[in-house]
């Protein structure tokens, strides 16, 4: 198990460098000049010249690459062209606010998604599972950034009940999180009752039956425990789908979080910046799929005996799956 | 010859058998209906809209939707109805375009992908790379480095979710290929194109379907996404997250300004995504052959 | 010998969906005393398997509904009792053994845990003791304890299935019903389980209905017979009315349809046709379509049971008008 | 089972800790919201304030002077020469006084004794020309401009001499220049020049907390220079980009001052009793104009033709949402020497070529263009200037003109106007930035090389006059010349101003002495309640 997490963790680091490779070239390409953004227009082309030799931005495509990887290998990420400090500084301070929004929003997704998922199984085609069901393909088919809109319209503008921007209060925290949450829960809610609907089909629940199991312990200690495994999966790329989705709801909402430093970064020309956030996100994203992968064993033994098996590389079912899944 | 019209047979009781189920699903056949108004509307936009999306009128600015105006005008006296009926061209478009360069550039590199094994550990791992960057974040940073347009914007999120569309190639494809009429194709001397464009391709449409229909969905709200953080379309081509971002600042006086562009996003959405869940469980019983 | 245990009369279930209504039962009645063992035999798509969901109560509703019929089990109908009661049962008195093993057992649950939940659900035992009476039901089945911990995905389908049967034997039921035990496991691990189902019975002096379409596994095990067809008894009688004096057409055709190794013949004798389809049964007697026998009348009425001796009865106007064994 | 719900339990304490570790840093945020509530007893002494974006870094001489920076850092360093809004007269700051020499080449300036920095210094000549020194090796140099530092000197301790490598007069509104900032010379030599861990200013406030991205807080300076001031003891910079919510905050009483709240928002603020409106005119102008490299730009007609054809009336009450005004010159008129200016001897009329789409017409044919052109637009991504360039649209196709609008983001825009000049038609601001006029006739300047002249105009006759114009010592004479500047551009259509643009702020009802200083940066030293 450890040798399958230290396999796990050593792949990051390739995915890494990857990523930074990846996001290098295609912002390498990109028009506007960092300099003209950061020095403003009375920037004479000497201080250009000195700025750009400042902060690395001479030099060819493969000097600047080379440097690149040299960097990341000492963990530097570099320095932000406009604010001229090293980039990890702001990422750490503004990472802990998009972490925390997403936390509390992942918890909501997950008790609502969970709870309407089984219900809606449970009682399938009940009105209930009708109701949450269509509520929940509404919250999939909502543009996140139109419901926050909408939220602000409704509880700021028109109820005057919630601030509707900034972060630190439980006031403040309750839209964004709503926001962001409710469009998880929906997701998780939809693989919850396909996966419950699944599972209570599967023969082991009649046997559990055929002992006198009371019905809520059979859904709880045999169904609930096997449907898992996809909503493990769900909840995942849900953790790595909000930290996109917050790009939006940080927007929206004026929150100093990843997301909108990204933003600002790119239309700043702050390549160093959204390399770092780009890079960050990645980070967030492959622990997060390890953490899921080792919640996993936990849920199902046979996942256990896989990785115990010698030779477990990357999972490419899983990862098939999550391929499917992903933005949902 | 013989085998081929059998073959069509085929084809035709597997359509025919889908449709089937599709028709059992209510709301799946209310999102197809929906689907269509959205089309022919789309199509036929010159024609169904009461002024152009740009007719400009500067003595009606930001009415509220009455009759004449029904959907109400905006900041440059603009009839929203017109903009939203043309704007249908330009999400429809996005959705179908992106899935399409999604569909093409993930469908050859997954069908190569499973070919030639030589290649496949290549393209997927780097598929893999382009995966751990969230969707949404890949599509921005191509638009920034391609420049905002509505070609670009279209690029970027079918380029974004290129890696997705291979993964599922690559898995149909696989488990297709193992099959034994793909073997005896191959067997008595099919090459290998040959065998990919006859037999493999058709055979691994059903779930390339489904994800294709959900990815519009996701194609169209992403693009609407973008054009709403600024990296969209240019005005004043009524693209609907455009729009909305624009009406964004009217949001207190003139609540139509974005709740409708909004509106219209999220029924096509809506419908995209019944319809896609309504095709994925009207093929599941042939999924699970 | 004589003290009934289940009473079954005029069992009738059906599923309802929004297409077809699907008469999976018609009329099942049947009796078995206490010790006894009944094998009912049938085609798949029979009822039989509808008909030991119906004893233990799970016939799953919606779609399934119970139309008519009792089940009297120890003198009482298990069909009034409530949910609670009927939990008290299912597991205790009367247990069930699933057809396949491989999907039967939770798979992300110890086994013997999975023992464990059924002692612990129907004696008032510590959880401790719940585990060595779990442990010592898998060694009954020739499972080593120390495998105990161990999840289903470790052990073979035969493994598998002496789990359920521990499972199944763990309360000591009065009644168990064994539907198609060995049908999804190897030639040679069927016999070692069926060996051991049998030494068990004798063991825990359990009354069992074996559910199968394998005569063969019926001679072994049981002392009487049911044969169904289209969810109806069409003949039953004790082994040896059945084996050696079969009336019925279709009883006959299944015998005919095993391979013969002492009379070598070219050829299988098949029955013609399919089994009819439940949501749309004919009239008359249900085996109509496929009898070589079948005359204008069998075609009318309803075909009542004839009672051939005090054990033997069958379900066919044409009783001895025909050659057996041809 | 016992085992899921174990992890799913430490699961949750995973992010409930996450949870509790992020949120200890934002504690000041909720002061500053509890602070508009709990003020009723004592007289509330502090005050947050809705700011449209971060401050970029804290480096007063070579950081960021964007706007919403420099409206934090106005506050905390000082210059010497202090510009008023709107009078744009310029006033003592630091310094008490100054005088010219006969020939306008040495500037003598007396500063105000007794001024204290943050750091416990006071602030003397030599500290002055070390700023001054420091500016000159700064990217922003042009505060500096045709100073010869080298020479300068101090003749004691208050007083000090910039000696000028010439006449130069637009070096009194360049000491006014934001970051020709006066700092402690020993502080900044302690720190090494890391302006985020120096506090050496002289301003109101020195620097409290600053959470990037999220707000900045003042607190107040006991030994300012001027007594009784300021009555704040500590500001709040709360960072909404999103514009609506800026204005809410302060009617949900979040926050007291709103800062640059939209055109949409006036309505609602003028009616609400409990929001004052702070509305002013700043000093640029928004223009359109034309790649002047290209041949059918550079004949004057096209140009001309292209004015007449917009109807900045009805323009801006379409895109401006009732805020700023349709221009009243090439320069608004509250800059000196600006011949918008209704009493100046050389005032004419805005627009010069009046709205009139036959002439118009006319002027194309004439010029070689009667069934139009097309051409591209490039608008940026600033809304209003959108919402004008599909307004232009509209009306240039009504001359057969068709236009392309595009409109990219920031930073390609910048690219594509002043590296590339890969455009048709643009828009852009027009300023006396730093309250001179010369600082707006360099837009016209061929030899400019600041990416002012953006146009790519060019005229030696007009070169001419700049540079006369910027050497010129006696102020009436420098009007002239200044005047034919403005009449110059104004003939040739160089540019088109289309709306002039006006700072507007909210604040609650019961905050006094709310004034707004140069560079649109309200001055919180005068803030009480």
């Amino acid at each position: 198990m450890l040798k399958f997490i230290i396999k796990r963790l050593l792949w990051i680091i390739p995915v890494l460098f990857g990523v930074a490779i990846i996001v290098f070239t295609i912002l390498y390409f990109s028009p506007g000049d960092p300099a003209l953004q950061a020095l403003g227009d009375n920037a004479s082309p000497e201080a250009i010249e000195a700025f750009n030799k400042d902060m690395g931005l001479d030099g060819t495509y493969f000097d600047r690459l080379v440097r690149l990887v040299t960097g990341l290998c000492k963990g530097d990420l570099g320095k932000s062209y406009k604010t001229r400090t090293p980039v990890i500084n702001e990422l750490v301070t503004k990472f802990k606010v998009t972490l925390h929004i997403s936390a509390y929003a992942i918890i909501l997704g997950i008790i609502l998604g969970i709870f309407f998922g089984i219900i809606s199984a449970l009682y399938q085609n009940s009105i209930w599972d009708t109701l949450s069901t269509g509520v929940a393909l509404f919250g999939i088919s909502m543009p996140m950034f139109w419901q926050g809109l909408m939220l602000i319209l409704l509880f700021s503008v028109i109820l005057n009940w919630l601030p509707p921007s900034g972060y630190g209060t439980w006031q403040q925290m309750i839209m964004p999180v709503v926001a962001l949450g409710v469009n998880s829960s929906a997701t998780i809610m939809r693989t919850t009752r396909s996966s419950m609907l699944e599972v209570m089909r599967q023969d082991y629940i009649r046997t559990a039956k055929a002992k006198g199991q009371k019905f809520s312990t059979i859904v709880i200690r045999h169904a609930l425990h096997n449907a898992m495994i996809p909503i493990i999966t769900v909840i995942g790329l849900q953790l790595s789908a909000l930290l996109a989705d917050s790009i939006v709801t940080e927007v929206i909402f004026s929150i100093s979080g990843v997301g909108r430093y990204l933003v600002d970064s790119m239309t700043a020309r702050d390549y160093a910046a959204v390399q770092g956030c780009v890079i960050l996100i990645a980070f967030v994203s492959a622990i997060l799929n390890l953490i899921v992968d080792i919640i996993y064993t936990f849920i199902d033994p046979r996942m256990k005996t896989m990785y115990e098996s010698a030779g477990v590389k990357l999972n490419p079912k899983k990862l098939a799956k999550a391929a499917e899944v992903s933005n949902g | 010859m013989a085998k081929k019209t059998r073959d069509k047979n085929q084809h035709h009781s597997m359509v025919g058998e889908v449709w089937h189920q599709f028709k059992k699903n209510r709301n799946a056949v209310i999102g197809l209906i929906v689907l269509c108004i959205f089309i022919i509307i789309a199509v036929f936009a010159p024609m169904i809209a009461p002024y152009g999306y740009d007719d400009q009128d500067a003595a009606h600015t930001k009415i509220a939707p009455c009759r004449e105006y029904p959907f109400g005008t905006d900041n440059l006296g603009r009839d929203v109805l017109s903009r939203i009926i043309h704007g249908s061209r330009y999400s429809l478009m996005i959705g179908f375009l992106a899935v399409t360069i999604s569909i093409i550039a993930g469908g050859i590199l997954g069908v190569l992908a499973a070919f030639y094994p030589k290649l496949d550990n290549i393209i997927m791992r780097t598929m893999d790379l382009f995966m751990a960057i969230p969707q949404m974040l890949l599509a921005m940073c191509i638009v920034a480095a391609l420049g905002s347009s509505l070609f670009n914007l279209m690029l970027a999120v079918g380029l974004s979710s290129t890696p997705q569309f291979a993964r599922v190639v690559r898995a149909s494809v696989l488990s297709t290929r193992g099959q034994e009429y793909v073997e005896a194709a191959r067997a008595i001397g099919g090459s290998d194109f040959n065998v990919i464009v006859r037999h493999i391709i058709p055979n691994s449409l059903a779930p390339l379907i489904v994800q294709a229909t959900l990815s519009m969905a996701r194609a169209i709200i992403s693009a609407s996404a973008l054009s709403f953080l600024g990296f969209g379309i240019q005005a004043p081509k009524p693209e609907w997250g455009a729009m909305l971002s624009a009406g964004r600042k009217y949001i207190r006086q003139c609540w139509w300004l974005t709740v409708i562009p909004g509106l219209a996003i999220m029924v096509v959405v809506y419908a995209l995504n019944v319809v896609g869940d309504g095709l994925r469980d009207s093929l599941d019983p042939r999924l699970k052959k | 010998m004589s003290e009934k245990i289940l009473d079954i009369k005029d069992l009738s279930i059906r599923y309802v969906t929004e297409e077809e209504t699907v008469l999976a039962v018609n009329g099942i009645s049947f009796s078995l005393d206490k010790g006894e063992s009944i094998g009912l035999v049938g085609e798949t798509g029979a009822g039989k398997t509808t008909t030991a969901l119906g004893i233990m109560g799970l016939v799953p509703d919606p779609p399934g509904e119970i139309t008519s019929g009792t089940i009297e089990f120890e003198g009482e109908n298990l069909l009034e009792y409530p949910e609670k009661k009927m939990r008290e049962i299912r597991g205790g008195k009367i247990s069930m053994i699933f057809q396949d093993p491989m999907t039967s057992l939770n798979p992300v649950m110890p086994v013997g845990d999975q023992i464990r939940e059924v002692v612990l659900l129907h004696n008032n035992v510590s959880k401790a003791e719940a585990r060595s009476r779990a442990e010592e039901m898998l060694e009954q089945v020739g499972i080593p304890k120390e495998r105990y911990d161990d999840y289903p995905h470790q052990f073979s389908g035969g493994m598998k299935q002496r789990v359920i049967i521990a499972i199944a034997l763990a309360c000591s039921p009065e009644l168990l019903i064994a539907d198609e035990p060995t049908t999804a496991l190897d030639v040679t691990i069927q016999a070692q389980v069926l060996q051991l189902m049998k030494a068990l019975r004798t063991q825990y002096q359990t009354s069992m209905i074996l559910i199968t379409h394998d005569l063969g596994v019926v001679a072994k095990i049981c002392n009487k017979v049911a044969v169904v067809y289209a969810g109806q008894i069409i003949e039953s009688g004790t082994l040896k009315d059945i084996y050696t004096n079969k009336q019925h057409p279709y009883t006959i055709g299944l015998f005919n349809s095993l391979p013969d190794i002492e009379h070598e013949t070219s050829e299988l004798k098949v029955i013609k046709g399919l089994v009819p389809d439940p949501s749309n049964l004919p009239k008359g007697c249900k085996f109509n379509p496929r009898c070589p026998y079948c005359t204008p009348e069998c075609c009318e009425n309803e075909v009542e049971m004839t009672a051939l001796s005090d054990t033997h009865s069958v379900r066919c106007i044409h009783v001895g008008e025909f050659d057996r064994e041809a | 089972m016992k085992k899921i719900i174990a992890l799913l339990l430490a699961l949750s304490m995973i992010f409930a800790l996450a949870a509790c570790t992020s949120g200890g840093g934002t504690e000041p945020a909720t002061d500053g919201g509890e602070s508009t509530e709990g003020g009723e007893t004592a007289v509330k002494d502090t005050l947050t304030i809705a700011h449209k974006q971060d401050m970029v870094d804290k480096d007063p001489i070579n950081g960021s002077t964007t706007n919403a920076t420099i409206k934090i850092k106005a506050n905390v360093y000082e210059t010497l020469i202090e510009r008023t809004v709107p009078e744009s007269e310029m006033k003592p700051l630091l310094a008490e006084s100054w005088e010219w020499n006969d020939d306008y080449t040495e500037l003598t300036v007396h500063i105000k004794s007794g001024v204290k920095t943050h750091n416990g210094g006071d602030l003397t000549a030599e500290d002055c020309l070390f700023s001054l020194q420091k500016i000159s090796e700064s990217s922003n140099n042009s505060v500096t401009e045709k100073m010869d530092l080298a020479k300068s000197y101090a003749v004691d301790d208050t007083t000090f001499v910039i000696v000028m490598e010439e006449t130069y007069m637009p070096v009194i509104a360049n000491l006014s220049y934001p970051t020709a900032v006066m700092f402690d010379k020993e502080g900044y030599e302690e720190a090494n020049g890391d302006w985020n861990a120096m506090d050496i200013g002289t301003g109101a406030f020195q620097w409290g907390d600053w959470v990037s991205g999220d707000h900045v807080t003042l607190e107040k300076f006991d030994e300012y220079h001027v007594a009784g001031m300021p009555a704040i003891s500590e500001v709040n910079f709360k960072v909404i980009p999103e514009d609506g919510n800026r204005y809410i905050e302060v009617e949900t009483g979040h926050a007291d001052i709103a800062y640059e709240i939209t055109g949409v928002d006036i309505d609602s603020a003028e009616s609400n009793p409990d929001v004052v409106l702070f509305r002013e005119f700043t000093n640029d102008n928004s223009y359109l104009s034309f790649n002047q490299r290209e041949e059918i730009f550079q004949d004057v007609r096209v140009r001309k033709a292209l004015a007449m054809a917009m109807d900045l009336q009805s323009a801006w009450s379409v895109c401006m949402d009732g805020v700023g005004r349709p221009p009243v010159g090439l320069l608004p008129d509250n800059i000196t020497d600006s011949i918008a200016k209704s009493d100046s001897p050389w005032h004419v009329d805005y627009p010069m070529y009046a709205y009139n789409v036959e002439e118009a017409k006319k002027l194309l044919a004439e010029a070689g263009y009667p069934d139009g052109f097309s051409c591209r637009y490039n608008t940026g991504d600033n809304s209003v200037r959108m919402a004008y360039g599909e307004f232009f649209k509209n009306a240039f196709e009504k001359i057969g003109v068709t236009v392309e609008l595009i409109s990219l983001d920031g930073a390609t825009n910048n690219q594509k106007l002043k590296v590339e000049h890969d455009f048709d038609i643009y828009t852009w601001g027009i300023a006396a930035t730093n309250g001179d006029i010369d600082y707006a006739n360099r837009y016209f300047w061929s030899k400019d090389n600041t990416n002012r002249n953006i146009m790519g105009y060019s005229d030696p006759e007009m070169d001419q006059l700049i540079e006369d114009a910027a050497r010129e010592g006696d102020p009436a004479k420098r009007s002239e010349l200044n005047a034919k500047v403005q009449l110059k551009a104004l003939e040739d259509v160089a540019i088109i101003p289309i709306y002039q643009q006006e700072d507007v702020h909210c604040y609650v009802n019961g905050l006094e002495g709310f004034v707004n200083g140069a560079y649109q940066s309200p001055l919180l030293k005068y803030v009480h309640f």
